[in-house]
């Protein structure tokens, strides 16, 4: 297990350095940070002066070797725009683009996983053609839209849901969450459906193509031969052994979960890291550009890390002890 | 009985530091909580401020400003001469963006305690216009809390003055989550009448157009700008919110290239050098479905590079009319009877419907065979391109412009004037076109006394522009702040919203 | 047509079993009885694809869709199971009828430790908690001669070999002590030494518990090692079933008969193995009368439109006409 | 686990092959055999499950619909919303010729600069379904290609494509296409960039999808390249290139179908997302997903026809073709028959 | 019983064939957790000639490395040392790799499973042709096409079957499809490795009968791997018995099955189901399985082996001949058992 972890986190490093090396070497595209910044009649000294501050005029590999190191000991360095150090930036705007993440994630797997349950079982049935037609609107509009359309339906005509914000939030420690307020709680509603519809109908897919494959074995037969209830054998066995790819899928699909936040995020205005990301990227914020796309990176190899251990839990096939019994085959 | 006011703009201030960020809106939303030694008025005229009164001297170089007596810092510190000083000189610094404001300005003398005097190295009689957003901080709160300089590129040098203020406004912030929300509360000890009804302020960032007017017409906001433009009709027929529009002082023109030989990056000849070419892509122009079609009324067709508020004898110009067959025969004329092709390069994302406009001119031009090839892009990336006076790479572009003193100069210097780095003059002359007569005016102008003879001046300048097309105006862009029906407000043409004239019934 | 003996533990009338499809209905299995009577091994042989599994499938009433049972009884201690609803004939999976199938590797869930699926069976069909279920499944894994079962019974079934496996799903097939079990090709595939350990623990079962068992295999020295009868099926039909001894001894169907005759022998060496030629008529193409007339060398014009029905010859029955009346002595020579 | 058993439908190899066999043998039961080629296609199961499914058909037409009139759409559409000369921004905003203020000589009415929508978006699904086309067929060439690789050359090979992926994995794939559509904006002239938009849309979204093809095929190939079958060719003395093209490949197709299908949609709705990201294709010539975003705009004020109707043809278009995809899933696998 | 064949110099000949599987942790789990390098001895050095002609077969537990040493052969697997020799010539180490190449095309190899070693997407006339394509036999497809249809007829299908796919068969049909795939190739040596396991009897007759007829009408080379030990008997001209990747005992059929002289190959005649009904009662292999990862000291076999000594425990036995029959046992070598 060691092993495994001190693997993992060679592997994370690697990954999260090739990621901000290619990011670097984009930023020098994306615009010109220096004009975002000086005052129209700002003097070409002005601007030159600036530039030299920012350490622009560094060749690109002095440039990253310095943000590197700096990386390396937690400081991602101050933001052009908001003149503040880019950590507390993003920090503060983590816990908003988790709740709403992991919110949006929960709420595919609960409506997801029952209805690729059921729409396996039911191949046939009407019901399972609706939802399986329904779902499809999830993945056939574009995000933006679905949003736009929720909040004029819910905010501006019924009048039930706040069409922006996070409502109250409130502290806990250094965390700032939605999940204790009234308002707070009104307002995730919306940007939660919204991101989860399209994870939603995918787990859903998912999980019905991997139930009809799952539910043809053998295994799944003896179980029934054995007389196991209903619920045993589709649930205990059946859905079970769908786990491992739809584990892997959801885990995929969590860091898209994280890159569509930033389209939810713009219009439902949550103050979330996508926002934070989006904006940058207008002002050519390179340091908060930078640093997002590393801790992007960095979830991504967290949530691959939880998911290889899930593995671990849910197949015991793939758990590395030697195999006590003799024999082979 | 508590009149709370929730409004919303698409962005948020930068930060709380009044002297390091060049950007309007956070500039103006800290004119509520800072002052200037004069402010301006609902009409933008200049008035006194935390300066009761001035004087100048008369070759214009010396000011000296009498200081408000009995203004308190909302910490309760007396405002005086020390402060002035101070703050000059926090934002002279080089890494402060405002320092631009002050760059005339050789030096700031303590006279005694409510008394001081400016000197600036050039004559500079309208010295007073820059000053409105030269805001005073509290020298012994600034030192206290380790703000005297603005934050630089470290970590370690971020200066409190970015999260939190100290000012002597109208409003009090008393709470802040950068990009979420600023709550304000009215200053008791202000000493100034108070005009508005306020007890409270919140300000929220919404992006998203859409999203902002939804919140609007769910009464979630009182007050939020912009409202673009094609929303407001929806926005007038909801009941309880209606959109004031204004004029706003921005003009927005178009920009030929005229130094360079051939079309930068091709080996065409370039066309813009001939003016009737220039003057042939302006007749093309059909302002008016522009300003009907795409502005809905809410543009005003300009024939000068500056709003008719800021320039007296703006009457005196007209635009060229629209008229395609003339246009062609002028096409004819310069040796281009079966039309010409360049770029135009046009932001997407700075000015009201920016892509929308050129889209419009791109489809105009090629009626009469001036085929512009539409290439646009976020302003990160589109300043980047155009802005380098080293490497002019356009043909044809798209740009806008207020004056930030308010005043022509301002105009014929940076966009008319011929590019000289040592004169520091046409940083933005990005027709790039060089006329001896008006580099001659341009430093007349600067010094002049006389508002007549200054004005006699701008406008030869303004004609010989005009004359020679070497720019297209197009029109001043409006105003659009949609508000609940309850709310009342001065909207000011540059964009700033004061909360000083609100009231709520 | 033999009548159901009262003292059959399972009776299976008439079975007919239909896989309905687009360009017709194609009949797997046509109109076949047997029974098996309490403590009895009866062994189940014929070609592959002949429908040997699809009848043990029916009977545990595990019929992949669109298969289904067209007509037919299956009767199971006097009482009718084929009808019956899901939840009714769950309840006797398992606990009356156990099954075991054919691959060993792939009939356990590999997710679950062996204990797990076996406490979870047990404490489906009795009325144990957590630990006297337990209890249970580690007699049943010594039972089954799993050593070291009290160490073992927390194993995933990828830590067994596949002989082992292959007794723990036997084990699970016990869990209940079910009165039947039908055991798919249970040793296919192993070597002679696992699977003379497999062999002699159901025939153990047999005598201890008067279990009855189905035994389909392809080993004709299986079938007589541990059966006391023995069907022979060909193309969806019972061709042949009656005693082991006699069945393979003096095989009376032309196909039992060819059938035996291909069996390769250690001792007595033979340049050609017998073979029968040609190869079974696919489902959609079963000729009319009997289904082997195709392949028979003794083939009679009546074979050809008209269909044998099974009848008495010794202690067996046959279906074929050569033992009609006018046949019989034809048949008897060989 | 994926056996295709009618590969006349849709393995081209295998129809080709079929035809082949049909030509050089004509001595052979020729009359049952000239019909048969045909027949066995129609005749087939795929065939049979397709012409069975009402919901298929309508949605296969459906499709077809789409691709013929955006493929056609130079001559079908009654106007050239691309050729700006024509437009006239007097014209915009027109409502659908049905309603009051409607104009007959525009059926759906304008958008904001005065193109005819129905043109508009005719031509605009062309732009669509070229992006989602072209960058599905790159992420799957690439990504089948390299899957193939890494299933069966195994070891470093597989190490070293299997971490890029990983690396392009960990970078979602709006960002990858915002951060290439900028860096490339900023790198090419502005003309070229305009010419090239279109590719380098379908390099952005097709970089972001190769991973998806190449680790189902790879996790194919590795059950695949085990197979008797495999080893059967190589003993044959088949080089490790043919193999991998003629008998893996084939096999491994079966599930890379369906993932190509669902990610024409995501692909399409990517470029859609793009645009409202600002680096979409020119606003000259738009797509679908870039009128959406335009309409967008307007749909408070009034002016639906905008976004509603491309939107419904985007919706229409990715609902047919995942209910095609769908279908296909299950026709294809021989356990779901 | 083709006594000449022997005489000649053998068709193929291996010597000290060895192959092991590297089953080990990766090398970071290994560093971290101080765990050796595994390997599974698969192969661990054996040695058999096959004179032309000769059918020589492999019997043993499952497990016990038959597939691997078939695999070796035919080259799907390098071996890790030992040698191949085909017709003289060596074809074993990746130095040989030109050799291999051009003898490769005389051998074929049948698998294990019908169904598995037809690539189900190709139509029974391209399986066939595949090989003939390879090796360039003939050209032009008409030409092709002929030629495969006269080899299904020898397999006893139809030239019609050309048109169909691999499962529209039986199982039965499938087997021939490969046995005819193999031939079209026009091999000397046919690896047969458990052709038969999945089919019944009166099939696996049909199948055993058509390789016996190729043998002698074409003077085809097999080796032949079987659980079935009457198949053997009945097919072989010679058996070898392996056990955890060793030939225990190798001698002419009928010698083995009447006197085994290994005490392995003595509990696996005695395992072997009695058909005839004498009322013998089969005696399974005794113990469990030893893993080929770490076997059991000295001779593998002692653990389970009712003779075993303490020399057995630390000395491993080399095979040694006997009137031609070779024997890898302690107790024989003594004499304690014969
Ligand atoms: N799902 C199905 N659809 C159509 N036909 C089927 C299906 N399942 C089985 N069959 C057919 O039913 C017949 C009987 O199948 P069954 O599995 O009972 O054969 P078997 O006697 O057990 O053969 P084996 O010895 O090969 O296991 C076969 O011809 C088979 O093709
Ligand atoms: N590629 C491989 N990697 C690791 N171990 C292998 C590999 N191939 C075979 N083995 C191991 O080598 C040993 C011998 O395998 P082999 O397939 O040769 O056995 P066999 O005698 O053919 O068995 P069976 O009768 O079951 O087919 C087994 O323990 C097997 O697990
Ligand atoms: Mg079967
Ligand atoms: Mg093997």
């Amino acid at each position: 297990m060691i092993a495994f972890l001190v693997r993992r986190l060679l592997q994370a490093i690697a990954v999260m350095a090739v990621v901000a090396l290619c990011a670097f070497f984009m930023f020098q595209f994306v615009g010109d940070p220096v004009n975002q910044m000086v005052a129209e009649d700002a003097t070409d000294e002005d601007r030159e002066y600036l530039r030299e501050q920012l350490g622009l005029n560094d060749p690109i590999p002095v440039q990253f070797g310095k943000f590197a190191l700096n990386a390396a000991q937690g400081n991602f360095g101050v933001s052009y725009q908001h003149k503040r150090a880019v950590s507390t930036l993003i920090l503060e705007r983590m816990p908003a683009t988790l709740e709403l993440a992991v919110t949006a994630a929960i709420l595919a797997a609960l409506l997801g996983v029952p209805m690729g349950v059921y729409t396996g079982l039911r191949r046939d049935g009407f019901a399972s053609k609706v939802i399986m037609t329904l779902s499809l609107i999830g993945i056939s509009l574009p995000t933006f839209l679905i949003g736009i359309l929720l909040i004029y339906l819910f905010a501006v005509i019924l009048g039930w849901l706040p069409s922006f914000g996070r409502g109250e939030v409130v502290q806990v420690g250094a965390w700032e969450s939605n999940f204790l307020s009234a308002s707070g709680l009104k307002s995730i509603i919306l940007p939660a459906i919204t991101l989860a519809l399209f994870q939603m109908t995918f787990i859903m897919r998912l999980i019905r193509s991997e139930m009809l494959e799952v539910l043809r074995t053998d295994f799944i037969k003896f179980a029934r031969a054995r007389g196991l209830s209903n619920r045993a054998v589709n649930y205990g066995h059946a859905l079970k052994n769908t786990l491992v790819p739809v584990i892997t899928i959801i885990g995929l699909q969590l860091g898209s979960l994280i890159a569509f936040a930033i389209i939810t995020e713009t219009v439902f205005q949550w103050p979330g890291m996508g926002q934070l990301f989006l904006q940058a990227v207008q002002v050519v914020d390179i340091p908060i550009m930078s640093a997002y796309l590393i801790l992007i990176a960095f979830f991504f190899v967290i949530i691959n890390l939880i998911v290889d251990m899930l593995y671990y839990v849910v197949d015991p096939r793939l758990r590395v002890d030697q195999p006590t019994g003799g024999g082979h085959g | 009985n508590a009149k709370e006011l929730r409004w919303g703009f698409q962005t948020d201030t930068d930060s709380l530091d009044p002297h390091a960020h060049a950007v309007t809106f956070t500039i103006g939303f800290l004119g509520n909580v800072y002052e200037g030694l004069v402010r301006r008025d609902a009409d933008l005229k200049i008035e006194p401020a935390l300066a009761e009164s001035w004087t100048v001297s008369d070759d214009a170089t010396v000011w000296r400003f009498n200081l408000r007596k009995g203004v308190k810092f909302h910490n309760g510190n007396d405002f005086n001469a020390d402060d002035v000083v101070f703050s000059f000189k926090r934002i002279a610094d080089p890494d402060a963006q405002m320092k631009t404001n002050v760059a005339s300005v050789k030096e700031v003398r303590k006279i005694d305690d409510h008394t001081v005097e400016i000197i600036t190295s050039a004559p500079n009689p309208i010295l007073t216009s820059r000053l409105n957003s030269v805001f005073i901080m509290d020298k012994e709160w600034s030192e206290e809390t380790g703000s005297t300089k603005v934050t630089v590129m470290d970590q370690d040098k971020i200066s409190p003055a970015g999260q939190t203020s100290m000012g002597t406004g109208a409003f009090v912030i008393t709470d802040r989550t950068a990009q979420v929300k600023t709550t304000l509360v009215p200053n008791k000890n202000w000493w100034d009448k108070t005009q508005h009804n306020l007890t409270k302020v919140t300000m929220t960032p919404v992006k998203q157009d859409s999203t902002r007017v939804a919140a609007l017409l769910s009464g979630e906001l009182d007050m939020a700008y912009p409202v673009p433009t094609q929303d407001i009709n929806r926005v007038n027929s909801n009941s309880g919110t209606s959109v004031l529009v204004g004029p706003e002082l921005r003009t927005i023109f178009i920009f030929m290239d005229q130094a360079s030989k051939n079309l930068f990056g091709t080996d065409t000849k370039n066309p813009f050098l001939d003016v009737r070419v220039r003057k042939a892509l302006y007749q093309a122009i059909n302002i008016e479905a522009i300003k009907k079609k795409i502005m809905r009324n809410l543009a005003t067709p300009s024939a000068i590079m500056i709003s008719p508020k800021l320039f007296d004898r703006a009457s005196d110009f007209a635009r060229y009319p629209y008229d395609p067959a003339a246009s062609k025969n002028l096409l004819a004329d310069a040796g281009y009877p079966d039309g010409l092709s360049a770029r135009f390069d046009c932001p997407n994302d700075r000015y009201v419907n920016d892509e929308q406009i050129c889209q419009a001119v791109t489809s105009m031009a090629a009626k009469v065979g001036i085929k512009l090839n539409l290439s646009a892009k976020p302003k990160a990336q589109y300043f980047k391109q155009v802005l380098n006076p080293k490497n002019r790479d356009y043909h044809v572009g798209l740009i806008g412009w207020t004056p930030g003193s308010f005043d022509s100069h301002n105009v014929v210097t940076n966009l008319i004037a011929s590019y000289s780095d040592e004169k520091k003059t046409g940083r933005y002359n990005l027709s790039n076109n060089r006329d001896d007569r008006i580099d001659e005016l341009n430093p007349m102008i600067q010094s002049e006394g006389s508002k007549a003879k200054r004005d006699a001046m701008i406008a030869e300048v303004y004609k010989r522009v005009h004359d020679n097309v070497y720019y297209i105006p197009l029109h001043q862009q409006a105003l659009a702040w949609g508000k609940r029906d309850n709310v009342t407000l001065q909207q000011r043409g540059d964009n700033v919203f004061r909360f000083r004239y609100v009231t709520i019934n | 047509m033999p009548k159901p003996s009262n003292q059959a533990l399972l009776s299976v009338r008439n079975l007919r079993i239909e896989f309905p499809n687009r360009r017709g209905i194609l009949v797997a299995v046509d109109d076949i009885s047997f029974d098996i009577a309490p403590g009895e091994i009866l062994g189940v042989v014929g070609e592959s694809g002949a429908g040997k599994s699809l009848t043990g499938a029916a009977i545990i009433g595990l019929l992949e869709p669109p298969g289904r049972i067209a007509r037919g009884e299956i009767i199971l201690e006097g009482e009718r199971i084929d009808h019956l609803p899901y939840e009714e004939l769950r309840k006797i999976r398992g606990r009356r009828i156990g099954a075991i199938f054919q691959d060993p590797l792939t009939s356990l869930n590999p997710l679950y430790s062996v204990g797990r699926q076996l406490i979870e069976t047990i404490q489906t069909h009795l009325p144990l908690n957590e630990r006297e279920a337990r209890v249970r499944a580690l007699e049943l894994l010594e039972e089954v001669g799993i050593p070291g079962a009290e160490e073992r019974i927390d194993h995933y079934p990828h830590q067994f070999s596949g002989g082992m496996r292959q007794r723990v799903v036997i084990a699970l097939a016990l869990c209940a002590e079910p009165r039947l079990i039908i055991a798919d090709e249970p040793t296919t595939a192993l070597d002679v030494s696992i699977q003379a350990q497999i062999i002699s623990l159901l025939k153990g079962l047999c005598h201890e518990h008067g279990t009855a068992v189905m035994l389909v295999t392809h080993d004709m020295g299986v079938i007589a090692e541990a059966a006391d009868r023995v069907a022979v099926m060909y193309s969806g039909r019972i061709a042949e079933i009656g005693p082991v001894q006699e069945v393979v001894r003096t095989a009376k169907h032309p196909y039992t008969h060819g059938l035996m005759g291909s069996i390769p022998h250690i001792g007595h060496h033979v340049d050609q193995l017998t073979q029968i030629e040609g190869s079974m008529p696919r489902l959609q193409e079963i000729p009319t009368g009997c289904p082997f007339n195709p392949r028979c060398i003794q083939v009679m014009d009546r074979c050809l439109v008209e269909r044998p029905d099974l009848q008495g010859v010794d202690q067996s029955e046959v279906a074929c006409h050569l033992f009609d009346e006018a046949g019989l002595a034809a048949g008897a020579g060989e | 686990m994926w056996s295709i058993r009618d590969c006349a439908l849709i393995n081209p190899l295998g129809a080709d092959m079929a035809e082949q066999t049909a030509e050089s043998l004509p001595l052979t039961e020729s009359p049952t055999r000239t019909q048969s080629t045909f027949y066995r296609i129609w005749d087939s199961d795929v065939c049979y499950s397709f012409r069975s499914s009402k919901v298929t058909i309508v949605a296969a037409v459906v499709t077809a619909v789409i691709f013929f009139l955006a493929i056609f759409a130079p001559w079908v559409a009654p106007h050239r919303p691309f050729d700006v000369a024509t437009i006239d921004l007097m014209d915009a905003e027109l409502p659908p010729s049905w309603e009051q203020e409607g104009d007959s000589r525009f059926l759906i009415g304008t958008d904001n600069l005065g193109r005819d929508l129905l043109s508009t978006i005719l031509y605009g699904t062309r732009i669509s379904l070229i992006v989602g086309f072209l960058s599905v067929i790159f992420g799957l060439v690439v990504g089948v290609t390299l899957g193939l690789m890494s299933g069966y050359m195994g070891g470093y090979v597989d190490a070293f494509i299997m971490r890029v992926a990983e690396i392009q994995l960990s970078i979602p794939g709006i960002l990858v296409a915002l951060l290439l559509a900028g860096t490339l904006r900023g790198v090419i002239s502005a003309e070229a960039y305009n010419e090239a938009i279109i590719y380098v849309l379908v390099l952005t979204i097709g970089t972001s999808i190769w991973p998806q093809f190449a680790r189902t095929v790879r996790g194919s190939t590795l059950v695949e390249r085990n197979k008797e079958y495999v080893l059967a060719a190589r003993v044959i003395g088949l080089s490790r290139f043919s193999i991998m093209l003629r008998h893996v490949l084939p096999n491994v197709m079966g599930p890379v179908l369906v993932i190509a299908t669902i990610n024409l949609a995501i692909a399409i709705l990517t470029e859609a997302t793009l645009s409202f990201l600002g680096v979409g294709v020119p606003p000259t010539q738009p797509s679908l997903g870039t009128l959406i975003n335009e309409g967008q705009n307007y749909l408070f004020s009034g002016l639906w026809w905008i976004t509603i109707f491309p939107g419904a043809v985007l919706a229409i278009l990715v609902l047919a073709v995942n209910l095609l995809g769908d279908w296909l899933r299950d026709a294809l696998n021989p356990k779901l028959r | 019983m083709n006594d000449v064949a022997k005489i000649e110099a053998p068709l193929l000949s291996v010597d000290g064939l060895v192959r092991h599987f590297d089953v080990s942790a990766p090398f970071l789990n290994r560093l971290i957790e101080r765990l050796d390098r595994a390997y599974v001895k698969a192969v661990d050095g054996i040695s058999f000639d096959i004179g032309r002609g000769e059918t020589f077969s492999l019997v043993g537990e499952s497990g016990c490395g038959k597939s691997t040493v078939a695999r070796l052969i035919v080259g799907l697997y390098q071996p890790t040392a030992g040698s191949i020799q085909y017709e003289g010539v060596e074809i074993g180490p990746r130095e040989a790799a030109a050799d291999r190449k051009r003898i490769q095309p005389h051998m074929q190899m049948i698998f294990q499973d019908p169904f598995a070693s037809l690539n189900p997407r190709w139509r029974v006339a391209d399986i066939i042709a595949e090989p003939i394509n390879v090796r360039g036999l003939l050209k032009g497809r008409a030409e092709i096409m002929t030629r495969v249809g006269d080899l299904l007829s020898q397999v006893g299908l139809s030239p019609a079957d050309r048109e169909r796919f691999p499962h529209e068969f039986s199982g039965g049909q499938r087997q021939r499809i490969s046995i005819a795939r193999a031939l079209a190739g026009e091999p000397e040596f046919l690896v047969c490795d458990e052709p038969t396991s999945a089919l019944d009897v009166s099939v696996q007759a049909q199948i055993l009968n058509l390789m016996k007829e190729l043998q002698n009408r074409l003077g085809l080379t097999y080796l032949f791997i079987s659980h079935d030990l009457a198949v053997v008997y009945h097919v072989s001209t010679r058996v070898g018995v392996m056990y955890l990747g060793r030939l225990v005992e190798w001698a002419e059929t009928k010698t083995l099955f009447e006197n085994p002289r290994h005490p392995y190959t003595r509990m696996l005649l005695d395992a072997i189901p009695d058909l005839e009904m004498s009322g013998r009662q089969r005696i399974p292999v005794a113990g469990e399985v030893p893993s080929p990862i770490n076997p059991p000291s000295g001779c593998a076999f002692h653990p389970r082996c009712p003779h075993a000594e303490a020399r057995c425990r630390t000395e491993m036995p080399l095979p040694r001949n006997y009137d031609g029959v070779h024997v890898a046992c302690h107790a024989v070598a003594d004499g304690r058992i014969g």
